[in-house]
């Protein structure tokens, strides 16, 4: 599944999916080299990766800046959703915004103590904590 | 009893298809093919006619006698086989 | 207060704020979270509403009958099956006269089992009278709510705010949620003067012969055509109390178009960029958002249209055997003007494909290139 | 003189029904009962044509005319707007034919009847389509012509256990009634007017066009269904507890089918069997009847 986000100061118009991204959030680590992640991904955009994995452990994405974090066990860690299905939203939001500083800590904090339908607090601390341990790392060669 | 509604153009009309009146305008004697005749005589003043009648078209006096509102009564005989003294008799409309 | 949102959570407060009395609703994807919001809001008590459960969408058209004939202020959501479901009792609605809104979320029809967006539902219901409402963001999404209560209540016809699947239902956007004492204000208590009422008892709908029935129908056409100057007055209104105007038509960069796009929904707002992009290089390009479908604005179409060079529409929907159906009115408004100019019709978008920019590019660049158009249908991107 | 059912006439003179129509007589009951401050719907049925055409009514009370299969939850949607409007203390009555109830409306209802909305249903039942010409309905008996089971091919298939149907929904109040029984009839509205949540009352409603009978038959036919452990009027409480309104010596079934033309054709051999399936039918009732009796009992008590 693919979902799409535009961020903008001005009112934004394009309904469309996005086909040529500025940055990239992996959500489910099993899909990096099942499928070209990177497609249309322009070059120097962040890959923000879930996983426990470090940022060079990924060198594959030449041309791209690399962050991960280990948002799954951050979510198990809070008993957001089951071990097995864990929630990794609320987690990689924080390193989301951390890396890429498009917004800071406390509009993550107050929208996802706004949104989070259950587990206000510990969805809170996910984000928390991941805004507080993700690292950017460095482009790749 | 209410009267007939008639109008000429749309604007007297309501805005659907809303009743104004009652069917009370339409006189459903005409129907009538036999006419109940009620002999006072035999008549116990039980009610029974009055009951069964789907067409409310018998009504009580002063002195509890049922009378038939030939107005109404589409002449369908019920009163006549309900009548636990034959008091009710069907005759044909001139 | 300033909130992100999602179309159909923009329809749970519109209904919200209009203090909707009653709501009958059945799921459908991509509906559900429109009626799951309104459950919790009437379970938290934020919405003091009767909400009946209904085993159908037949049934909620008709149980919202049933509540609008009662004079309640009534909401109902649906989309594609479900709409199609309740096609008898949309015309029953509109024939007794009831002012209930409605979301309906364009989603294509099956089979084969699609849940993607497309408008042929809606177009589908377009001869049942229901006045209809297309939106192209989650803001005008809850503004078109009030508004729609707001004039069908002076009309005594119901209104379909329509948005699409997935492209507005789903997305979340930032929306400005107006102040309930405002909202009042604009859109007071309701008394339905020809509500069932044991003081004046009377049947409503009962047998009508030729004699009769053919001036009701007038009645509603009239009250349809009355309802062109309400949505414009109301628009209006409502930007002056929450600062953001509503027309029938929505234009941009029309002043010295000589080449127009029309369509509707959020292909409209995609175009925006389009047309920005397009004018940089010089070219007049201007773009017309049909936002009332039903009634349709023809003379206003007839006002912007007359005298340009050339109009293309594209219509997400289709009427098979004939063409998309903005396409068709439009072509249909502008019948018997001197100066109506040549009209392409493109359909793109059935089904959920999607309509990016480059898509809406190429459209309005083949118009450009042709001097007429071949046939009443131009496919966009059938895989040949 | 002393009426033993209530004076007051709500329905008035004029209306359209045929003569002798048990659903005219069935109307005229209820809403001595029902009263004025009553609200109904009618789904397509033979009193959409009964009660008078625009712009004139018979019934004297508010009336929403509606689709064929939606007479129940147009009612449930007045319910909730009167409630809305804090008028909580008007009936609402669904009023429909055994088509609108048995066949083509009982999703509707069903759906009503799950949620427990506080309205009276009302099935007038008059064995078929009669309002379009007469033509089988699910509650069509065995046996019957209809001018779609004609003669030669008459309906081989059983009457719609529509009772039951409803009881299973565990509704409060579910009862038979008939025209012929007026004093019954109004008690068991009466009942279902005093209590909250969904009220069913079947009524037997004779139609001499449909039946092939003598107008002035009607209310002896009617009469005659229950005598004959036809039509059983009964009640259920709860969707569980039985109860038999009546439990009349039998009378021969011929005396209930011979004035009915649709029953005309049948010979002596299915008459018989159609008397069987009657018999074993009243047979189960009056056992569920027995084993409800503690229950009444306790009722009572209390």
């Amino acid at each position: 599944m693919v979902a799409f986000t535009r961020i903008d100061e001005e009112p934004i118009y394009i309904r469309s999916k996005i086909y040529e991204p500025d940055h990239l959030v992996v959500l489910e680590p099993t899909l990096i080299g099942a499928i070209d992640v990177t497609e249309g991904l322009k070059p120097g955009g962040w890959i923000i990766i879930n996983s426990d994995k470090k940022a060079a452990d990924f060198s594959q994405f030449k041309g791209f800046k690399v962050a991960t974090i280990d948002a799954t066990s951050i979510a198990v860690k809070y008993r957001l959703g089951s071990s097995a299905a864990p929630i990794v939203n609320t987690a990689i939001l924080g390193a989301l915004s951390k890396i890429t500083g498009f917004v800071g800590l406390d509009a993550v904090r107050d929208a996802v103590r706004e949104i989070a339908p259950v587990k206000k607090d510990e969805n809170v601390k996910a984000s928390e904590e991941a805004y507080e341990i993700a690292e950017a790392e460095q482009e790749q060669p | 009893m209410s009267d007939e509604i008639k109008w000429t153009k749309e604007s007297d009309m309501p805005l659907m298809a809303m009743s104004l009146g009652r069917m009370t305008v339409n006189k459903t004697g005409s129907w009538r093919n036999l006419r109940p005749i009620i002999d006072k005589e035999k008549c116990i003043k039980c009610g029974i006619c009055w009951k069964f009648c789907p067409d409310v078209s018998i009504e009580i006096d002063e002195e509890d006698y049922p009378v038939v509102v030939l107005d109404f009564c589409k002449g369908c005989g019920i009163c006549v086989v309900e009548c636990p003294k034959d008091a009710i008799k069907m005759v044909k409309e001139d | 207060m300033q909130k992100v949102i999602m179309g159909n959570h923009a329809l749970s407060w519109g209904a919200l704020l209009s203090r909707a009395e009653v709501i009958a609703a059945y799921p459908i994807t991509p509906q559900t979270e429109v009626v799951e919001l309104l459950s919790n809001m009437c379970a938290d008590g934020d919405l003091d509403a009767q909400f009946i459960k209904v085993e159908s969408e037949h049934s909620a058209m008709a149980a919202s009958m049933g509540a609008s004939a009662a004079g309640a202020r009534t909401f109902t959501a649906t989309s594609a099956q479900g709409l199609a479901l309740m096609h008898e009792v949309l015309h029953w609605a509109t024939g007794a006269r009831l002012p209930i809104v409605m979301g309906n979320i364009n989603r294509a029809m099956a089979p084969p089992w699609t849940i993607w967006t497309e408008q042929t539902d809606s177009i589908s219901e377009r001869d049942t009278g229901w006045l209809q409402i297309y939106t192209s963001s989650i803001q005008e999404i809850l503004d078109s709510v009030i508004q729609a209560y707001k004039v069908a209540e002076q009309v005594y016809l119901p209104v379909m705010v329509v948005l699409d699947s997935f492209v507005l239902s789903h997305t979340n956007e930032n929306c400005d949620i107006p102040d309930q004492k405002k909202v009042d204000a604009y859109l007071p208590k309701f008394n339905n003067e020809y509500k069932l009422d044991v003081n004046k008892p009377a049947a409503y709908g009962g047998l009508t012969g030729p004699d009769w029935y053919y001036e009701l129908r007038y009645k509603i056409q009239k009250d349809t055509e009355r309802s062109l100057d309400l949505f414009v007055e109301t628009g209006k209104e409502f930007g002056e109390v929450f600062g953001r105007e509503y027309g029938l038509v929505e234009t941009y960069k029309m002043d010295d178009a000589d080449t127009v796009l029309v369509t509707s929904a959020s292909i409209a707002s995609t175009a925006r960029p389009v047309i920005d992009a397009m004018r940089e290089e010089g070219h007049k390009v201007g773009l017309v958002r049909v936002r009332v479908f039903r009634p349709f604005p023809s003379d206003l179409m007839r006002k912007l249209l007359a005298g340009r060079k050339k109009v293309l529409v594209v219509d997400r929907n289709i009427s098979f055997g004939m063409s998309g159906a903005f396409y068709e009115e439009t072509k249909a408004a502008l019948y018997n003007v001197k100066s109506s100019p040549p009209m392409w019709g493109y359909i793109a978008g059935l089904g959920g494909r999607d309509v990016p920019t480059n898509v809406v590019r190429d459209m309005i660049d083949q118009t450009l290139s042709e001097d007429h158009p071949e046939g009443d249908i131009i496919w966009i991107g059938v895989k040949k | 003189m002393k009426y033993t059912i209530p004076e007051q006439e709500i329905m008035c003179s004029g209306h359209k029904a045929c003569q002798g129509c048990g659903a005219a007589l069935a109307m005229r009951y209820a809403l001595k009962e029902l009263g004025p401050r009553t609200m109904m719907t009618f789904p397509a049925c033979c009193w959409s044509v009964i009660d008078g055409p625009f712009p004139y009514s018979s019934v004297g009370v508010p009336l929403f005319h509606t689709a064929f299969e939606t007479a129940a939850v147009v009612a449930s949607g007045i319910r909730a707007g009167l409630d809305a409007r804090g008028e909580e203390d008007v009936n609402v009555v669904a009023w429909a034919g055994d088509g609108g109830t048995f066949d083509i409306g009982i999703q509707a209802l069903s759906g009503t009847t799950e949620r427990n909305d506080n309205i009276i249903y009302v099935c007038y039942d008059n064995e078929a389509y009669m309002n379009t010409g007469v033509q089988r309905s699910s509650s069509t008996p065995w046996g019957a012509v209809t001018t779609t089971t004609p003669p030669r091919h008459f309906k081989k298939e059983r009457k719609k256990d529509m009772m039951a149907i409803l009881a299973a929904h565990s509704i409060p109040y579910t009862a038979s009634a008939s025209v012929a029984y007026p004093e019954d009839f109004i008690k068991k509205v009466k009942y279902a007017k005093s209590i909250k949540g969904t009220k069913f009352l079947h009524i037997f409603a004779s139609c001499p066009p449909g039946w092939r009978s003598a107008p002035e038959l009607s209310v002896e036919l009617a009469r005659l269904a229950v005598q004959t452990h036809v039509f059983p009027l009964y009640e259920i409480h709860e969707g569980r507890y039985y109860k038999m309104s009546m439990n009349p010596k039998k009378k021969d079934i011929r005396e209930y089918l011979k004035p009915q033309g649709r029953f005309r054709h049948l010979t002596e051999e299915q008459v018989a069997h159609m008397e069987k399936m009657y018999d074993e039918k009243y047979e189960w009732l009056l056992d569920l009847a027995e084993r409800s009796k503690p229950y009444f009992e306790a009722k009572k008590e209390k």
